[in-house]
């Protein structure tokens, strides 16, 4: 075994430059690698037969080349960036990839990576769109029978205590990750936004409980660091779609701001609630993954049954959480990101800035080609807001 | 008691104007010229014109605030603020009841939400050059026409064509097969006029419209764009007398505001030392990040 | 140029008109009815929703149609403009832009229709019925028009395996099973707020009224396949919404409407009559949405000789006869009549030799567009058109791979013109209309290299 | 025997074309100007002039090209992406891949041996990718346009735009000039950007050799190495090749002479 030289953020940076490289060296020690698109693919049940699962990304650094032949310029460019990347060989070294329904593109692209990149095992998750009882018995039927996918191509089977002793492992990941999230309440934050963003990438690129002691080392660090994040006017959170690197984030923390808090998923979405342990842990599983998880992709209202609909109501139940965030992490302001032609979270966006008005936050929203040049005049607007916000 | 004086300079990408205003918000001194291909070296000679307008010196001014596309290149400014803050501010000294300041300049077109003479919410076109200043200046051209010459002349128009290219460049060769098939010029600038203002409109839209609505910016001065965003927005469109200023003037007024405000709570503030140096220039590698 | 007296490019069907003239009425039907105190919900054209709401007695509007008829009537302009106010952004679905904006209109009118609305307007929802059926646009479009109505909304469930899940056993009973499941509690829903009970007998009247709407459609496509061509694509869509509505609480009138539609174009089948007024020199398939606000341009490619012979989208399924005497719940019949597996519809389409090949290599491969192929195969098309939409991805997002393995597979190739469903900005005719004369190079040479291979067209 | 001619009527130049038979009689061009309908009488009496011939000796004419509807002499238009893979057929049969670079926009095309166009891609609505880039980039540096390919070649660091709007590229070429970078690292940036947006239409149109590369920006020897660098592959180039479309047309005439009831 190659023993890392590097801890905590240090490990966290080299990981971050070249993040395959552990699961690489892994893999010539005959582990399985795993690849799995945004956060709905059930990671446990990798963990519990001892596959590593393995966060596909894509890179906005890098040109769209490859890409353009499968899917049009119109639709998510994240997405065609992930596609981009499997067709130039970068994810070769996966021995499966899973997918779900995340969005429609999400669905297409599953099929597209199996025709045209062949990783060895595919799997695509139909997880439901709505949090109906009936959608949580499917999204259980659904789980199982990815469970038996999982257990064919491993050649073993996932007992229940196994799949038990997974979640748990999983479940201190998120407790680690929500205590070093504590760490960004103080003022300034002890962990600036881009090194969030870099940790919670690299952590989702290694074995959960590499992860697990990687984010304990990160978090006795910062404590006592010197080079901490240095106090500024705003404290802002970040809302939206997928954000997988650091050039928006290093911009806005250029400028006279902290990102402290955020509700992306590369960012506090995965970790922010457990998996229930139930005794039948498909049960847990379930809840977390159609329920607990709040993403704009899943349809969710506060009573389905109610003859009237109360919109503001229904938006407290649905976005009560970012006025917690806020006022927790003490946000003076929001800024609403999305990838362009993303439209689960373009349909949300109007709304969550009707909820920020209501509860008095200010928001602005940003919309990106997933591009770090297009990035460039985004600076002004930014700054724009952080003069607003004073 | 010692008079004391405030500047601001916005270097825009095609215009740099420096204001100066006293402590009583009166305007000393205003020049306009253009960026020109010296760009952001020029910041320091636009200064020096203006200074000796209002016939004071560098030291006299106590603070200074640049903003526009090129305000990171001014190195005697204390402070850098952006062009949306800076346009609000500015607007509303001209027209106290603004809601929404729309400024069209050369590199970029925005719409402004103002709230008691403040800026509350912006929207800001993208990086292409359709819907901005550039557009007419570039159709303007391969007409033979100055940039002057445009309203007027589309104010003659009674049946103005529809410009259905987007791209600046398409747009002139547009212009040119309408021309050739006889369309009359002033209906083709007016069509180019409502292209334009309604590219903006579309954009601005996203604030809600609501009186007072002011238009600012170089292409403010072509009174064929502000019939043409009348005409898209539904609602009559204020014009200051000085469309370019309201950037610098705005930087002004928050320079001012910013010392008689620090004055007043018995504060410091920290300032440059002055010296009418050339801009500095930015590396190439952290240019992608620190330009715009 | 000739100077021969030019007929119109498009032999358009007698037929067609009356029961357009079916769909035009549904807004003034449903305005009066709701006028009457009936209660209307907007929900979308194709769903597991419709004939259970009509079964209840509830008046259906289709928000998608309405957005292609005011496209289509170019008045759509202000609605989308509108919805970019309320700040939706520009490339979302150009049928939900429309609707917002309706929306906005109508709650800024104290819920009156808006004055500029054409053909009467939609009546205000009592009900938001969404689907998750085809696109995840249309929940979170529901989801959307909360801000302007305080109506419930209500998504109604539905599986969207891909198709190799879809091939996995165990898949299509738990999928059956769902859709049953959320059916049950969607009537439950309803049955609550409306304050009455289902009469099953009725769900049986609607869903029968319209398989049987679905079959006619069926058979009338069925005669497409003719040399030439007797219906185009322009009449399809021109009925598509009459075919699918199920918004008349009597079914029979549309199921009448179609009956003639089958008689004229099998009259024309018979009588050699074709659905363009010149040769047909080139059989086309339209992949993707219409563009609602520029019909005319497939008058221009019919007068070069492009006949559209099919089409991806609203395209019916064949019809299946199964014995379900034996099922006594009458939402477990709802849903088996309709809901197949694609197990099934390959087996079907493909006979028992090629069936299980198909089937491999779906497994094989992951995706696979094996029936929609075979759709091309079997009207014998020169060429596709793949219409490529700024404003929706579901319709597009699959649409490369699909012409590769068009070309790949049956020596078809495609043409991508880039445009939109409501937008008319975003389409330009002229260069559009270039591409095609280009194009047609391209279906020449591979016509000869059809030939060469021995395909049949 | 008679004359064919073929008039491509472009976005920055107008080209006319005479054949009899499969040779070349004549080719000259004009800049298209404002008025159009000038440049196009101008342009077939002076390709006349040159061809020796008069009108009466012309058998048929095809006109092509952005401004094809001007052309009211012509018997009838053919699309430019035809006459292009026709013109290109005729210059280089065995070419099957062809990059067409115009002033306003550029076209990948795919053709079989007989000149047919099997598949096709054209940069639409934004001039970001097409000669005029190239253009603005020469007139603000002051070189004249056939000199700006040497130069670009001479650079080992080509800048990099931050944007990639032709006409905000003129503001940026301009600042870069002032911060003191080299016209060559200028010009060898736009160059390679240019290459790099083709190079990915060629990708996606799919490759074939042999590749041959044409219109105005073909006249660009520094354009041509650049695409020739990022696809990694020989570029045959005309002798005239911003004619080839032209050359096209009167291909066309010529033909539709001769069965003249084609259409
Ligand atoms: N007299 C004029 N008449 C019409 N348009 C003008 C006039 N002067 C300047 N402009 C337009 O104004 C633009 C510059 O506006 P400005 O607001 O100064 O932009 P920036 O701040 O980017 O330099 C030019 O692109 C030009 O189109
Ligand atoms: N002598 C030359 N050297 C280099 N490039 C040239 C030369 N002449 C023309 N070009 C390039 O060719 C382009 C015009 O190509 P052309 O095919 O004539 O376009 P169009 O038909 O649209 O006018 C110009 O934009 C320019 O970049
Ligand atoms: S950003 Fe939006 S479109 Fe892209 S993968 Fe996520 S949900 Fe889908
Ligand atoms: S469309 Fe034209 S004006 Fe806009 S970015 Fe492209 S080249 Fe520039
Ligand atoms: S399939 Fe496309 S057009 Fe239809 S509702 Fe969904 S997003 Fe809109």
């Amino acid at each position: 075994m190659v023993i890392a030289t590097k801890k905590g953020l240090a490990r966290v940076q080299e990981l971050y430059q070249d993040r395959p490289q552990r699961v690489k060296e892994l893999k010539a020690e005959g582990k399985k690698i795993i690849g799995y698109l945004c956060i709905y693919p059930v990671t446990e049940m990798m963990t519990a037969l001892d596959i590593v699962p393995y966060r596909v990304l894509g890179d906005m650094r890098e040109s769209i080349t490859k890409a353009d032949a499968y899917l049009p310029p119109v639709v998510c460019p994240f997405l065609r960036s992930c596609l981009d990347q499997g067709l130039k060989g970068k994810y070769d070294f996966l021995d499966g990839m899973v997918t779900s329904h995340i969005c429609d593109v999400g669905s297409s692209l599953s099929g597209i990576w199996h025709y045209t990149v062949k990783t060895p095992f595919h799997y695509n998750i139909d997880t439901p769109h709505t949090v109906h009882e009936t959608a949580l018995n499917q999204t259980k039927g659904v789980m199982k029978a990815f469970q038996k996918a999982l257990e064919d191509f491993a050649g073993k089977k996932i007992t229940n205590a196994k799949l038990k002793k997974a979640i748990i492992l999983h479940n201190e990941q998120r407790a680690l990750v929500r205590e070093a999230y504590e760490l960004k309440k103080q003022d300034p934050p002890l962990i600036s936004g881009a090194e969030t963003l870099k940790t919670i990438k690299v952590i989702q690129s290694i074995p959960v409980a590499e992860g697990n002691a990687l984010l304990r080392d990160i978090i006795s660090e910062v404590k006592t660091r010197k080079n901490k994040p240095a106090k500024k006017n705003a404290r802002l959170l970040v809302w939206g779609s997928i954000l997988d690197d650091t050039p928006l984030i290093e911009m806005i923390e250029s400028l006279d701001a902290n990102v402290v808090m955020d509700d992306t998923c590369v960012g506090s979405r995965p970790f922010f609630d457990d998996v229930k342990i139930t005794p039948d842990p498909i049960d847990g599983l379930a809840q977390h993954y159609l329920v607990d998880i709040k993403c704009p992709r899943t349809f969710r209202a506060r009573d389905f049954y109610a003859a009237k609909k109360n919109y503001m109501e229904d938006l407290k139940t649905r976005f009560s959480y970012l006025s917690d965030y806020a006022r927790e992490w003490k946000a003076n302001g929001v800024i609403l990101q999305s990838v362009r032609y993303c439209d689960t979270h373009g349909y949300e966006v109007p709304q969550v800035r009707d909820y920020l008005r209501e509860i008095d936050l200010p928001g602005i929203y940003l919309e990106h080609d997933y591009t770090v040049g297009a990035l460039a005049p985004l600076k002004t607007r930014v700054q724009g807001f952080l003069e607003i916000i004073g | 008691m010692i008079p004391i004086y405030f500047a601001g300079i916005d270097l825009g990408s095609t215009m740099t104007k420096v204001v100066i205003v006293d402590e009583s918000e009166k305007l000393l001194a205003y020049v306009v010229q253009h960026t020109g291909a010296e760009h952001r070296r020029l910041a320091n000679k636009v200064m020096e014109e203006s200074l000796r307008q209002a016939v004071i010196t560098i030291d006299e001014i106590t603070y200074v605030i640049a903003t526009g596309y090129g305000r990171i290149n001014v190195p005697f400014a204390d402070k850098q603020i952006t062009e949306l803050t800076c346009h609000a501010r500015g607007v509303a000294h001209f027209f106290p009841n603004v809601r929404l300041a729309i400024d069209i300049g050369g590199q970029d077109a925005k719409g402004m939400k103002v709230k008691n003479g403040k800026l509350i919410d912006f929207v800001m076109s993208d990086k292409c050059a359709a819907g901005t200043g550039r557009y007419l200046e570039v159709v303007a051209h391969t007409l033979g026409l100055t940039l002057e010459d445009l309203g007027p002349i589309s104010l003659k128009s009674t049946r103005k064509v529809s410009i259905s290219s987007i791209c600046t460049i398409f747009a002139q060769q547009e212009v040119s097969n309408h021309l050739s098939a006889g369309v009359l010029l002033e209906d083709v600038v007016a069509g180019l006029h409502d292209a334009i203002a309604g590219r903006v409109a579309r954009m601005v839209r996203r604030l809600k419209i609501e009186p007072d609505v002011v238009f600012t910016g170089g292409v403010a001065k072509n009174i064929g764009v502000i019939k043409a965003l009348e005409e898209n927005l539904g609602c009559p469109v204020l014009v200051p007398s000085e469309p370019l200023l309201s950037g610098a003037l705005g930087a002004a007024l928050i320079a001012r505001e910013t010392i008689l405000k620090a004055q007043a709570e018995g504060k410091s503030v920290q300032t440059t030392r002055r010296k009418l140096g050339e801009a500095t220039f930015f590396k190439q590698d952290d240019g992608i990040l620190s330009g715009n | 140029m000739t100077q021969e007296v030019k007929t119109r490019p498009l032999n358009r069907l007698k037929s067609m008109y009356a029961l357009r003239a079916e769909v035009d009425k549904m807004y003034q039907v449903g305005g009066e009815a709701k006028a009457k105190g009936r209660p209307v919900a907007w929900v979308m054209l194709e769903g597991w929703a419709n004939p259970i709401l009509n079964a209840m007695d509830v008046i259906t509007v289709y928000p998608e149609n309405y957005s292609s008829l005011c496209a289509a009537q170019k008045l759509a302009g202000p609605f989308l403009e509108r919805a970019e106010t309320e700040g939706y952004p520009t490339h979302l679905c150009g049928y939900a832009r429309a609707c917002v904006g309706y929306s906005a209109r109508m709650v800024e009118l104290d819920g009156q229709i808006p004055p500029e609305a054409p053909a009467g307007g939609m009546p205000r929802p009592n009900l938001l019925i969404s689907s998750a059926e085809v696109c995840d646009a249309r929940f979170k479009w529901f989801q959307s028009l909360g801000r302007y109505f305080d109506a419930p909304v209500w998504t109604l469930e539905s599986p969207s395996p891909n198709a190799r899940e879809s091939l996995t056993p165990g898949t299509y009973e738990r999928n059956t099973q769902f859709l049953i499941n959320e059916i049950r509690q969607f009537v439950v829903f309803l049955e609550k707020l409306l304050g009455k009970k289902m009469e099953w007998d009725k769900l049986d009247f609607t869903s029968d009224g319209t398989n049987e709407i679905n079959r006619l459609r069926w058979e009338i496509n069925q005669l497409r396949k003719a040399r030439p061509c007797p219906m185009h694509t322009r009449d399809f869509w021109s009925v598509m919404s009459a075919a699918l509505y199920r918004g008349a609480a009597d079914p029979t009138v549309i199921v009448d409407g179609n009956q003639k539609m089958y008689d004229e174009v099998k009259y024309r089948v018979d009588h050699g009559i074709a659905a363009i007024n010149r040769p047909e020199k080139y059989r086309m398939s339209f992949e993707g949405l219409a563009p609602w606000h520029s019909l005319s341009f497939l008058d221009d490619l019919a007068d070069r000789g492009w006949n559209f012979v099919c089409e991806s989208a609203y395209s019916p399924g064949r019809p299946v006869v199964i014995d379900l005497s034996k099922v006594s719940d009458p939402i477990e019949r709802y849903v088996r009549k309709r809901y197949r597996s694609l197990a099934s519809a390959i087996e079907i389409e493909f006979g028992p030799e090629e069936a299980p090949k198909v089937k491999e290599e779906i497994m094989r491969e992951g995706t696979s567009y094996r029936l929609r192929l075979k759709h091309i195969r079997d009207y014998q098309c020169d060429g596709v058109v793949l219409h490529v939409l700024l404003s929706c991805r579901a319709a597009s997002s699959g649409l490369s791979l699909f012409s590769d393995q068009l070309l790949d597979v049956y020596k078809v190739p495609s043409l991508i013109i880039e445009g939109d469903i409501i937008d008319t900005s975003l389409f330009n005719p002229v260069e559009s209309l270039k591409k095609a004369e280009a194009f047609e190079d391209t279906m020449d040479h591979y016509k000869k290299v059809r030939k060469n291979l021995g395909f049949e067209w | 025997m008679g004359y064919y001619l073929g008039i491509d009527i472009g976005s920055g130049t107008s080209k006319g074309v005479v054949i009899q038979n499969s040779d070349v009689i004549a080719s000259h061009s004009l800049r298209s100007g404002v008025n159009y309908k000038l440049a196009v009488q101008k342009l077939r009496q002076e390709l006349l002039e040159k061809a020796k011939i008069s009108i009466d000796d012309v058998a048929g004419t095809v006109a092509t090209g952005q401004g094809a509807c001007m052309v009211e002499y012509a018997d009838r238009q053919v699309a430019d992406i035809r006459c292009c893979a026709r013109g290109m057929n005729s210059a280089f049969p065995e070419v099957r891949t062809i990059i067409d670079v115009e002033g306003q926009s550029t076209q990948v095309l795919r053709i079989n041996g007989q000149g047919q166009v099997i598949n096709f891609i054209i940069s639409e609505r934004c001039a970001s990718g097409a000669g005029r880039f190239l253009d603005i980039i020469a007139n603000v540096l002051q070189i004249p346009l056939g000199e700006i390919g040497a130069l670009s070649l001479k650079s080992n660091n080509p800048v990099i735009f931050t944007t990639a709007c032709a006409v905000f590229g003129e503001s940026e070429a301009v600042s870069r000039v002032a911060e003191g970078i080299s016209k060559e690292d200028i010009l060898a940036g736009v160059h390679k950007a240019l290459a790099e947006k083709i190079g990915s239409m060629v990708d996606r149109v799919g490759m074939e050799p042999k590749y041959g590369i044409c219109g105005g920006g073909a006249l660009n020897v520094g354009l041509v190495e650049w695409v020739r660098r990022r696809l990694g592959v020989e570029l045959l180039v005309p002798s005239e090749p911003d004619f080839i479309t032209a050359l096209g047309a009167a291909i066309f005439a010529r033909e539709q002479g001769k069965t003249n009831s084609s259409s």
